[in-house]
């Protein structure tokens, strides 16, 4: 019982790696919880949006969450193009 | 009815050839507009050593499809191409092409321009440039934002 | 400084290939926008067979050279490339080609419009269509006016 | 002791070439009453403008005409691009 947690971004450096399995939680907050207080704060910021398996949530209250989901945080873009 | 040719590249492409492929496609237009970004190579640059796009792909090349149907409802178009790379670049690489068969030429250049502030503001890329041997992850800009402000 | 590359051709000219050069001249620029005009093939255009652009030697070149500095004075550009054919060409063969390298892509937008409103509404050529075995001369539109009130 | 006249556009169909000789004359006017009337009109017609040997007159009061002088005739340009 997992959930996948992607880390797009600058994120990417503050989690240490690109993706991460946990341990299934019954919400976000939760999840958040389980986290280490840095990665947790900058994912919970205003501008960091979520997307629950290809998804994205308009805002981040109470996505109900299943075995197996796939959870990416995406922060600002930063574009490609000059 | 115009169908639009949306690709995400995870290796280099060469913008005159789609070029020549896109503009041969499409007989019927009188004016195609494209704009390519490549990396930039030069020392005010900051001597950027390479460039990486990181895209999320359920996200990225859907977000490109929805950008090349609204641009498709907003003109009147014979054609669209929108390329894009992924992955890591070095100076002179392309970055980007998009180009805009039409009729008239208006159509063309205000299709190419409003594709390109969406594909920069709000598309989803992350970038990061490496230079002096280390990456750093680059902000979205205050004039992206401006550049899409435009269109509202 | 930035300098124009200015051509008037006889003959048939490929603007992937010219493209390709221009891109590679410029690397310091990050976005390069082109227009590429071709003889529209298609019914709909009344089945032009063959369409015939004349010039006059003395002012169409320096002309266009002197439309290319003005945009190289209004715009921040690393390159300016405007190549025009003059002679008969046939469906699908290639006008004219506008391209502009610039480090931002809104200069290199506004430059490529700004010289395609003005090589068609003020560039000495005259047009003449050949359909159903005959020539006829094209008169000038009132859009093309409108087009370059814009910039004034 | 010449001019050349060159007509362009569709002032080509109407002299029925593209350029031709004509003896020098003192003035533009009299170089206009030399020629058929239809083709006469023509190039009095306020849109076209003349250009003598490659500079363009803002009007057409008075050039001076010298032997070898080109004089050409430019109706109002149709552009080649879509």
């Amino acid at each position: 019982m997992a959930l996948r947690l992607v880390f797009l971004g600058r994120l990417e450096d503050i989690a240490g790696c690109g993706d991460r399995e946990v341990p299934l939680a019954d919400s976000i907050d939760a999840v958040f919880d389980a986290l280490e207080p840095e990665l947790a704060a900058a994912l919970r910021a205003d501008r960091v949006k979520l997307a629950v398996n290809g998804v994205l949530l308009r805002d981040r209250d109470a996505p109900i969450l299943r075995d197996g989901d796939e959870l990416a945080f995406l922060p600002p873009v930063s574009g490609g193009a000059p | 009815m115009t169908v639009a040719d949306v690709r995400l590249l995870t290796s280099p492409f060469d913008p005159a050839d789609e070029l020549a492929g896109f503009a041969a496609s499409h007989p019927a237009a009188g004016g195609i507009v494209s704009f390519t970004g490549q990396v930039r190579c030069d020392a005010e640059a900051g001597g950027v050593e390479a460039l990486e796009l990181r895209h999320y792909d359920p996200l990225t090349l859907p977000g490109m499809g929805a950008l090349a149907e609204s641009v498709l409802g907003r003109w009147d178009l014979e054609g669209l191409l929108i390329v894009h790379r992924s992955g890591i670049l070095f100076p002179g690489d392309p970055i980007v092409l998009v180009a805009a068969a039409a009729r008239h030429r208006r159509d063309a250049f205000a299709a190419t321009d409003f594709a390109m502030d969406h594909l920069k503001s709000e598309s989803w890329f992350w970038k990061r440039e490496k230079s002096g041997g280390s990456w750093r992850w680059i902000e979205p800009r205050s004039e992206d934002f401006e550049d899409i402000r435009r269109w509202q």
